[in-house]
This record gives structure tokens, C-alpha cells and sequence, in this order.
């Protein structure tokens, strides 16, 4: 047995932690999130496409590194707060995939090369729907209906449409979307609201596209589980560096009990997200029967974690972590994004408990 | 015990509820919501308020009547605060001039000082901001650094001030000043300075939920004249300790009334949403009402106590972690109740109507660090009121 | 406007605390709650009908002295974890009062000397079950069905016994009742489960055994707040003088700023639930309408509040804490009773609710 | 990343979990609610079972073979207790003497010493228990006064141990005891005491749950002979912490296979309540068990590691505060959403038949304050692992 990354993984952590403290760092990258209308670096995500990240989930053959890998790439993502649609890209690329429709493989070619950004519209109106029971209808070739919470939706050159009848992939129409910006705490994100009267195509039916959806669903939880992994541990190297430094009462407050307890407590939630987030990432790698249980374990585990992780940080921080200026606020902020999509924690506790051996 | 309003209480939070709701064009969300608004003409909705407030006799009414005064107490004061509260009504500009520096200048400031300032202060014609804290004196207050030396008759500032709130819209600012390096409390002193002036630079610090309501404020040889000193040289740090005890009692019944709210907002939205007879959801606002209740209680205690002239016990600490931390909790549950909708900012589309859940959320995490944080609050409990022992 | 006790209500604390330090420290009454077959000492609740205590909840005329003063009792009760069956015993009397029943006068004119103990019987095998859906039945004079969780009822003189028909009572029968002792983790406990099929009058029907039993739910949530509020405040006299004179590395244990804001919080319970209990007692001595909820707003918050001060007067006592010999144990196993009878955390939360101004 | 289990190990669970149907009676937690015993013949039940696991030669099974070892390795142990934890197998009277003496003797004791004291051991012809703790020195366990001082060639032991588990029916205890007064931790020593001697004097040392497994015992002039000193003098804290650290694999997966099946338990109880679907309860119970599993997944990250021969990462104390803190989380929901019935003794009628829930209970408070209490090993995050700053 063995917990830690073999060579390769690990190799693929340090030079991802390379690559995106150098094209990436988080002083460097406020600007894309706050002033970029697409909220990415284009010229980012491409180099992302030369370098193969993009069909990390894909099969061996085609490219893919599997779901440890994965989770190692999301992880070092984390920690410099990574803008824009990463995690939606690679689960729409394995969704395309698995679809064996000639659009779809079309589009995967496209995606592949992180030059055209292909997202996901799930959500709609009716709160915690289960995507089989879609409001939106894919109908003589037309997709009709409202999706909300499109993540990087307006700039997507198509998205993968949840309908009641199936996958749909519908391409960016000639006008754009009829959408709305909707924005959240997280300036990084590009969420919208779009009302459907366009073009598509049905990419999967019935068991299939639930099956699509089930895995990208599944896939996106692992992803959000290791980036708030990533997230926090970068939290906690800032907020013991801060509190090192930092000096009240004639000592570096660090130094103070409360917040060294504080601290460890921070240290207990964000490692038992790497536990948990691996432990799922493996399973996910193995086929193993509890993958999606696990996943769930993770997801639900890590929201509340984050939170208390990011919130905290802020906290060891004082005055200045309550300045845009320091970073604690952008890592809390893009945890709350990560929690509260790719299912919610209570989602993920109800399916986590369904399988659970406790039952 | 007695926790009855006396009918004299009663009419005037009646008489206030009355005048909020003739005066009141909108609540302040809407106002933030409002796409025509930015942080300047939003402040200028604030100052507009704070004048109507003034012109109606609400301010400063427990001072002396030559200032404003209308004889009132800290129950009355209490009435105001949450009955504004509860109506979302704009936060004033001189929300911090008026019970700081305002009665600093009653009590310890020349007669020339009060005509000067306190007219313009109560009808905003001047905005004041508060020059205490320090980027590395915040906690520990008392370690200040930015120095006033004599220059003539007169003071050069130097230094820098943060968490100026309304900072970048402030004339006047009042500023802790160390006028001797070896006396640590004695050494410091109050000065009232103009921020128009070579030597003040203002600049805006924006805070995590994206707006720069708070500055910071460099001084460099900034003057302050001998006759804007408050007090006697020295006395700076006495003054500012006895302000920040004075008016303990009138933010009682604010932080429940505000919260009451927020949380008749959430009940709105899980009930829009369906969700609110899930025994779940039920069972977590049910807790949110209780806690909040709870505070009430705690902030009705403080406030009994001191209207019956009792001394003070151990609830001003409690109090500030109370509800500091409550509201952690609450927009953090809700959050994660009303799901993605309630991270929408106010001027989303489709972002809830009546509560400003993503500033709500983000702001929370700084009751937490002001005004004495929650563990100079739990340090103060343990040592001043539990009176543990102190290492040797 | 004043929250703290008028000079008489001061000076009921003062007595009542001479008392029971005096009569019932909890050094002398361990061995009440550990040995004596009926979890009280007679002589002492003989001597409290004397002085006027079992009467604290009967009208003014009657010898009441109100809701405050009873709250104030409780406190003190609380402080010295008081064993015994005091709070179902001054709760029936009220009860008895409000009868119009001639055989309810006899009793409280018995139960009031301190001598006669009068119980409730009034929760069943279903879980929660609602009072006026009770599977126990008054028929013919008789009593039938089971009650679960009697309070002292193997030795109580008579029980009130709440049935679909009403409010019964039960006088003890010759050969005692059909009794099981039921033991819990709180060793001052005497409850059992009863078999009913004995005679009984019944004293109240309809709305106004609802309301009879309705008064004694919620001045027992009441009195359990208060008594609760007593034992959290001295469980935390004790932690902080244990944690004063105790030393671990060279200095005081109460030294160390985690164990310092520990007991802050401890202190933040506490006071909370001091300043709930007393304004709900205060509430429902001046027929204010909303003393129903702020009761259980009292209750609420102080079963939570108390386990965790409980729990943590434990901890801070060390290895200690975890021996009988020390006190901490008896606090927290009498707050874990007081938080699950008198209606639960969960039911006051769904009372509180439903008359909130939130909603 | 590896987290299978080899083939072998499989083998290996399955025949444990073979061996535990066809050797267990019943669970312990229906021993206990037995009347016809007490618990001196608890502690025979105990006994038995060790026999039998002994028997069967799962005891020191990753010793040298010529002491009881198989060849097991630390998977193997933690496969072993967690399958054991999961059938609710009572614990073994040894069960600190085996896992720390044990290896204690076989890496620094003198051949006599293994001889005379191993098969007894493991057989539980004799009861060892563990004399660390003092009144004095719990947290600070190098801060011991216990001393040994010498009398011709053997030593004489005065002082007081509290915690010994199982000490009023050991047979022998071991001692770390003080035997140089200057040197903090080069002044303690390791000896093997006969308790059925003049000089010691073991009494119960009842706890909250009503029990008196633990023992407290004075020590007023003790024979230790020169012969049971384990390894050299003032070697006693150095053998004592290596030994703390052995076996940190072997109970990795024991904690979440039983809380798993206490759990269970639970879910079990609010099924027959009708309970176990309302949203509200339904939430908590899947709480509980997720927080179950990222226990488990920390252990499992602990084993995997331990067994790929990796360095130990920061996730010993983590464990530690994870479990012992969970069980008070498990056991305080549990309780709350079974209602009264939670609270019932196991020996009382109606008591839940699967769990000890007050037992439970009230035994979730001494996790957090032995072995190294919680404040001790969030300071050992803070400091080892964290590197965080000493006030200077």
C-alpha cells in the first residue's frame, strides 16, 4: 500500500506547480479575474492544450492521465486560485467523448486544444432539480428553455445542454446566447443565465445521456474536492506565514496559543480533504464499486472544510485579510463557488449516505 | 427585574416606527440595488438620510440640549438604532463622529470646539472619520506609532491610519497621535484634523466585497492646530477608552433587529423556494431564530442594567462574540440554504430582493476582526471576568 | 428598565443558596443520588414543604411567589445538582391547583407538605408522541395503557397520568405499581416504565387537561432552563478554580490562552442562557404573549449550551474530570436529562419557530 | 498511489473474519447487559477471549517468530483490530501490555526478561497494566515523581500511578519511574513490578460511567528487583516513546470500523423509531457517516504510507484529535436524535440492544484527555508540524 503520488504523479505535480507559479501566480492573475470580460487567460488555456492538460480525463489512448492525475492538476490549480472554466472544459471534453456522435467528435477535437471553451448548462430555475426532470425541452432540432448558473456560459462556443430528452450540444449562435450575467461573491467566476431558442443537437438519449451526465457530474465533484484541497493548504502556508510575521503584544502572533490551536484545526480539515479527495481519486482510477460514494464523502467533507479553512484564514489574518488587497478573500470566495456547485454539500450527503455501510 | 419599555418608551418607538415609515423613501438594499447608484451617490443617499434623522431631533439626543439634546436615554437610543435597523434604513455618514467624537467634544473639548464641529457634524455638512487604528496597531491599540510633534504652537502628523470607515468622503478626521515615545498610554493624544490639506493623503482601501468605503490615510507633517487638540496633551488614550465604553448600551437591540431581517428574508426565500416545512430546513432557521432570540436577550440584560444605573457585568464581551459570530453562522447557513441564488451579489440580476446575502456573508467576516477581535474579546472574559491566571 | 433580581427575589437567592450549601452540598447528597432507593432525601424535601418551596408555582394567594422566584430556585438547585424529583413535584401542584377535581384538592393540599410526592406519567413508547394522541385510556375508572419515562414514579404517592380521555390521577395502588425501573447515564434518576390497569379520577378533560398540561411542559421547560443555567454556572467555578491551582509545565493550567478561551466560552453559554431563562421566567410572570416562546427559546438554546459546557468542564479538569470522585461527571449527566425531558431541543425549536417574528 | 489490499491480505481479513463467526459467542456489548455478570467476570470473559486469540496466533503475530510472530505486518494488525472492532470482540485484558511491553522486551529487555515474561503475557496467565500517569504529571508526563531508589542491587519504588486500565486485576505493572531527580528525561527508568506484594497498593479508581477498570495504586517502598529493570537506567523515557509511536499503524482502521458499527447502531434505532427518513434526521445520520469515512480515509493514508515505508506525515496527532473529538460528535448526535431511550444504561430494560450508547457517551469524554490530550497535540501541529513561532 501507498498513499503518497508515485514518481510520475508526482513529477506531474511539481512541473503543474512550476507552470502555473510562473505563468499563473496569483498576483499575476488577479487582473484576468477581475477586469478579463471571459474571466481566463486565453492565451493560458492554450498553452494548457499544447501541454495535454485539457484531455486529462480522456481514456489512456487518447491522452488522458486518469483521475489521480486529475485530482494532482487540480490541486496545484487550487492553490493559485486558477481562473475560469478549467474543471467545466475537461468533464465537457470526457462528455464529448463518450458521446458517439459525429458533432460531438467534432467539437471534442476542438475542445481539446483549449482553444474553444465548451461548458456545461445543467442548472435551471427549480431548485436542486435532478437532470432527468428538465424544464428544457430539445424538440425539432431546437433546444427551448432557461438554464441559470451557465458557468462561463457567454463565452462557451457551445455548451452541453441538459434536456428531458437527453444531451443536447448546442453551438454558439452567430448573435451569441440570450443571456444574462449572474454575478456572485466570487468576482472570479462568468455565471449566466440563458434562455434557449437555439439549434442543437441531441448528442445522448436516454440511459446514456443520463450516464454522461452521471460521470461528469462525478468527475466535476472530484475536481472541486482536490482544488478545495488545493485551495486550503495554500490558505494555511499563507496564514502561518502572516502569523509569523506579523507582531502584536511584542510577539509574532502565531506565537499565541489560540491561534495555534486555530491553526491546527485548519491543518485537520485540509488534510482530511487530501485523505478523502485521493482516497475518492484512486477509487475513481480503480473502478472501484465506491468510487461515487467516496467522491460524495470527499465533496461533502470539503465544502464545510473550505469554509471553515478560508473564513479562518481571513480571521489569523485580522484587518488586512479583509482587504482585497491580501488574498485570503479570493481563496474563500472561490470555495464557496466550488461548494456550492458540482452538487451541494447536502446532495453529496444524501448520496453518500444511500451507499453507505452504515445503511 | 423589569423588561417592560415604560409607555413613554413605548410612544417613542412608535413615534419612530411612524417617522421611518413617512420618511423612508426605500430600504437601503433597494437602494444598492438601484443600477443608477455608485459608492458616491450612495454615500450622498446616506447623507441625506443622516440629515432627515437630524432635522427630526433623532440625533445626538442624549446630549445636552444646547447640542441637540432631547433628554433622552440609552433605552431611547437602543429604540432608534434597532427601529432603523429593522427598516434597513442607510447607515449615516457620521455614524462613528456622532457617539465618539461627539461626546469626546462634550466632555472634553472647549466651547470653541463644540460650536465649530458639532452643528455641521449632526447635519453632515461635514463628515468625520476615526483615526485609531494602525496597520500594525489593530488588537493592540496601544502600540500606535503615527506621532504628532510640536511645531510652534501648532502639530505635524506622521503616520498612517487604516479602517477609516467613509474614509474617502471624510473632511474632518480624528486622530490618536503619540506626543511622547516612552509614556506607552499617556503619550498619546486627540487631535481633530482636516484632510484637505498638503500632508493628507486619502486613499481608498478596498475591502473584500469588492466596494472602498474604508480608507487609509497617510500623514506626512499633516498640521494640526493647538486649538484642535481635544483634551490636554496625553490625554488621548483616557478619552478614546472612556468613548468606546460610553455608548455600550445603544447597540443592543440593533444586531437582533438587523439579523430579525436577514433572517424573515431567508424564511421568504426557502419559502419561495418550497423548501422552508423540510423538517431540515426548518430545523436549521428554527436554530438561527432561537440563536438570534438568544441575543436578544443578552443585549435587552445590558440594556436593563444600565438603565437602572447597575454597573456593568460580563455581557460587552460576550455580546461582541455573540453576535459577531452569529452572524458568521447565519449567512453561512444561509448560503448554504438558499444555494447558488443566495451567493448572487445585490446587483445581480435575479439576486434576492430584500437581503444582500453575498455582502452579508463576506462582511460577517469582519465583526469578528473589529473593534477588538474575538480573541481580545475572549482574553478580556477570561482575565477580567473569570480572572484566570496569567502565566508567571 | 432592570434585569437583575429585585431585593426580594435577591434575597431568595441568597436563603436558598444557604440552604442548600448547607443541607444539600453535593459532597453530602452523593450518596442520596447513588444509594437511596427513591433518589431523595425525605427529611429534606419535608423541610423545603415547610419553608414554603413546593408551593413556588401556586397563585400569589395560594403562597406562590411567581415565575421569577422559581426560575431563581432552580438556578440554585442547579448549582448543587439538588437530587430529586423537585421539578415534577412543583409542576403537579401547579397542575393539581388548576383542577377542579375534588380528589386534585385533597392531593395538593398533600403534595404541598413536601411529604406526598405527586409525578407525571406522560410519555409513551412513540417516539415524541403528542399528548393528546395518547394510547392510554381512562375507561370505567380505570387507567389502561403504558407510560414510558416516569420520574420518580415507583415511589411517587400519586402520578397525573395524561390519557386520550384527559387528565388522570392515579393514586398509588396497595401492592404499588407495575412498575420497570428504567436507569439512564444520570444516576440521580429514578425513572421507570409503568403498566397501567389501576383506578383513577379524572381530574381535567378536554381543552382543559391541554391547558393544564400545557402550563406544567412549559413551566417544567422553564424551571429545566433555569436548573440548567445553575449547573453550568457552577460547573465553570469549578473548571476555572480547578485550572487555577492545577499545574502542567511549570504553570497553572488556567494559564494557557486555550484553555482561557474555553472557558470564555463556557462563560458566553452560561450567561446566555442566564439572560434567556430569566427573561422567559420574567415573560411568563407578567403574562407577556410571547412567553411560550421565549420559554422555549430558553430551553432550546440551554441544552446545547450545557452539554458543551458540561463536556468541556471534563476537559478541563483533565484525567480528573473523568473520575467519579470529582463533580463534573454529575453536572453534565444531570444537564443531559434536563435537555432531553420537558420537550426536546428539536420540539422547542419547532415551537420557537412557529410563533417567531421572523416568520 | 496504491490503497488495495494484496491478495494476501484479503486472505488474511477473510480469515479473520471467519475465524471471529466461528469463535465469537456474542458481542461484548450483550456480555455486559447480561446480568449474570459482574466485572470481575467481565474481565474473565476478557481473559478468555485473549486465550483464544492467542490460541489462534493472532497475538503479537509481527513479533519474532520465536515470541508469536507470523510475519504479520502492520496491515495485518490493523486488518485484525478493525475486524475485531467491527464484531464488537471484547477487548483483551493485555491489550496496552502486549502492543507496548511487548515490544518493549523484545527490542530492550534481556533474554530472562522475554522467558519469564512473554507467554504469560500473551496467554493472560498474567494481567500486565501500565503505570505512566500520575496525579500530577498527565499531559506533562515527563514532569513524574514516581522514584525508584536503589536498596543493595535492587530498587525500591515510591509514589502514585493513576489510569492503570485493568490494574485491580493485574498481575504485574510497569513503571516508568523517576531515578535520577536532576535530569528531566534522562532521569527515568523502565521497571517490571509484582503488584501481590507488601508496598503496593492497587485500589479501583471509579470513573463517570459507574466502572472501576481503571486502577489508581501507591507505590510506598516497592521491590523492584534489579533483574525486571527494562534496558538501562535512565533509559525509561526514550524506551517509553519509541514504543508510543510502534504501534501508530495497528489502529488506524479500528476507530471507523467501530464507530461504522455503532453507526449502524444508529441508523438501526431511528429505522425502528420510524425516524430514519425525515430530511432532518436523514441529513445528520449521512453527516455522521461521511465524517466516519474521512476518518477512515485519513487511516487508511496513515497505513498505506507506514507500509510503503514512507516518513510519517503530520497525520498522527490529526488522527488522534479526529477520532477522539468525532466519538464526542457521533455520541452527542446520537443520543439527541435516539431521545430518552438513547440515554439507558445497557444493563437497564429497553436499552438499545446493539449499542451502549451511554456508555458510549459518557466514555467519548476521556478520549480527548488521555493520550495526549487535545491541546497537546493541536500544539504539536502547531509547533512540529505548522513550525509556528515561540513567544520569545
Amino acid at each position: 500500500m501507498r498513499f503518497e503520488l508515485d514518481d510520475d504523479q508526482a513529477l506531474l505535480r511539481s512541473s503543474t506547480r512550476e507552470l502555473l507559479e510562473k505563468e499563473a501566480a496569483l498576483a499575476d492573475t488577479r487582473a484576468v479575474m477581475e477586469e478579463v470580460p471571459e474571466g481566463f487567460d486565453k492565451n493560458m488555456y492554450a498553452q494548457l492544450g499544447e501541454l495535454g492538460y485539457m484531455n486529462v480525463l480522456l481514456s489512456e489512448e487518447d491522452g488522458g492521465l486518469g483521475p489521480i492525475a486529475f485530482a494532482v492538476i487540480m490541486a496545484e490549480m487550487g492553490r493559485v486560485a486558477f481562473p475560469g472554466p478549467f474543471l467545466e472544459w475537461v468533464t465537457a471534453i470526457r462528455a464529448l467523448s463518450e458521446c458517439p456522435d459525429t458533432s460531438a467528435k467534432e467539437w471534442l477535437a476542438k475542445a481539446s486544444q483549449g482553444d474553444t471553451l465548451v461548458s456545461f448548462a445543467l442548472a435551471e430555475d427549480v431548485h436542486n432539480a435532478d437532470p432527468a426532470e428538465s424544464q428544457v425541452a430539445f424538440e425539432g432540432g431546437r433546444v427551448r428553455g432557461t438554464k441559470v448558473f451557465v458557468p462561463f456560459g457567454e463565452h462557451a462556443q457551445a455548451l452541453l445542454v441538459s434536456t428531458a430528452q437527453g444531451l443536447a450540444l448546442v453551438a454558439r449562435p452567430g448573435t451569441g446566447w440570450n443571456s444574462t450575467p449572474l454575478e456572485t461573491l466570487d468576482h472570479a467566476q462568468r455565471f449566466v443565465r440563458i434562455e434557449f431558442d437555439d439549434e442543437g443537437t441531441l448528442i445522448a438519449e436516454g440511459e446514456k445521456a443520463a450516464s454522461v451526465l452521471d460521470n461528469a457530474r462525478r468527475l466535476g465533484a472530484l475536481g472541486a474536492s482536490a482544488a478545495m484541497f488545493g485551495l486550503m493548504e495554500r490558505s494555511i502556508e499563507n496564514s502561518v506565514q502572516y502569523t509569523t510575521e506579523r507582531e502584536a503584544f511584542g510577539k509574532p502572533i502565531g506565537s499565541f496559543q489560540a491561534l495555534q490551536h486555530r491553526a491546527a484545526d485548519m491543518l485537520l480539515k485540509s488534510e482530511s480533504t487530501r485523505s478523502a479527495a485521493f482516497r475518492a481519486a484512486w477509487a475513481e482510477e480503480n473502478g472501484e464499486e465506491d468510487a461515487d460514494y467516496l467522491i460524495s464523502v470527499a465533496k461533502a467533507w470539503a465544502g464545510p472544510a473550505g469554509r471553515y479553512v478560508g473564513g479562518q484564514s481571513i480571521q489569523l489574518h485580522g484587518g488586512v485579510g479583509y482587504t482585497w488587497e491580501y488574498d485570503p478573500h479570493i481563496y474563500l470566495k472561490r470555495i464557496k463557488t466550488l461548494e456550492q456547485f458540482h452538487g451541494s454539500n447536502r446532495w453529496h450527503i444524501q448520496n453518500a449516505l444511500r451507499q453507505s455501510p452504515i445503511l | 427585574m423589569d423588561l417592560h419599555f415604560t409607555s413613554e418608551q413605548k410612544a417613542f418607538q412608535l413615534e419612530v416606527q411612524e417617522w421611518i415609515a413617512k420618511n423612508l423613501e426605500r430600504p437601503f438594499t433597494e437602494e444598492v440595488k438601484d443600477p443608477k447608484h455608485d459608492a458616491d451617490s450612495l454615500v450622498e443617499v446616506r447623507r441625506n438620510w443622516q440629515r432627515k434623522l437630524n432635522d427630526a431631533g433623532y440625533l445626538g439626543q442624549r446630549w445636552p440640549v444646547e447640542w441637540g439634546g432631547r433628554g433622552a436615554t440609552e433605552v431611547d437610543e437602543a429604540i432608534l438604532l434597532s427601529e432603523l435597523a429593522r427598516a434597513d434604513a442607510p447607515n449615516i455618514p457620521n455614524f462613528l463622529g456622532i457617539p465618539l467624537l461627539g461626546p469626546a467634544l462634550i466632555i472634553h473639548g472647549s466651547e470653541e470646539q463644540r460650536r465649530r464641529f458639532i452643528p455641521k457634524m449632526l447635519s453632515a455638512d461635514e463628515i468625520w472619520c476615526q483615526g485609531f487604528s494602525e496597520p500594525g496597531a489593530g488588537s493592540d491599540l496601544a502600540s500606535l506609532r503615527t506621532k504628532a510633534e510640536p511645531d510652534g504652537d501648532d502639530f505635524r502628523i506622521t503616520g498612517q491610519k487604516v479602517w477609516t470607515t467613509f474614509g474617502p468622503w471624510a473632511d474632518w478626521i480624528f486622530v490618536l497621535a503619540r506626543t511622547d515615545e516612552e509614556d506607552r498610554h499617556g503619550g498619546i493624544s486627540f487631535f481633530l484634523v482636516p484632510i484637505d490639506q498638503e500632508g493628507v493623503d486619502m486613499r481608498g482601501l478596498k475591502q473584500v466585497t469588492g466596494e472602498a468605503e474604508f480608507g487609509e490615510v497617510f500623514f506626512d507633517g499633516a498640521l494640526a492646530k493647538r486649538e484642535h487638540l481635544v483634551g490636554k496633551l496625553g490625554e488621548g488614550w483616557r478619552i478614546a477608552m472612556t468613548l468606546l465604553g460610553f455608548e455600550r448600551g445603544s447597540s443592543t437591540l440593533l444586531n437582533p433587529a438587523d439579523y430579525e431581517r436577514q433572517l424573515r428574508g431567508l424564511a421568504s426565500g426557502l419559502r419561495e423556494n418550497g423548501e422552508i416545512d423540510r423538517p431540515d430546513v426548518a430545523e436549521r432557521l428554527g436554530w438561527l431564530a432561537v440563536q438570534n432570540e438568544v441575543m436578544r436577550g443578552n443585549g435587552l440584560r445590558t440594556l436593563a442594567n444600565i438603565d437602572a444605573g447597575m454597573p456593568p457585568g460580563p455581557e460587552s464581551s460576550i455580546e461582541k462574540i455573540f453576535w459577531s459570530e452569529f452572524h458568521q453562522t447565519m449567512t453561512d447557513e444561509a448560503l448554504d440554504l438558499l444555494g447558488p441564488q443566495g451567493q448572487l451579489k445585490a446587483t445581480s440580476s435575479h439576486a434576492r430582493p430584500d437581503v444582500d446575502w453575498a455582502y452579508q456573508y463576506l462582511w460577517s467576516r469582519a465583526g469578528t476582526i473589529y473593534s477588538g477581535s474575538s480573541e481580545i474579546q475572549r482574553n478580556i472574559i477570561a482575565k477580567r471576568v473569570l480572572r484566570m491566571p496569567t502565566a508567571k
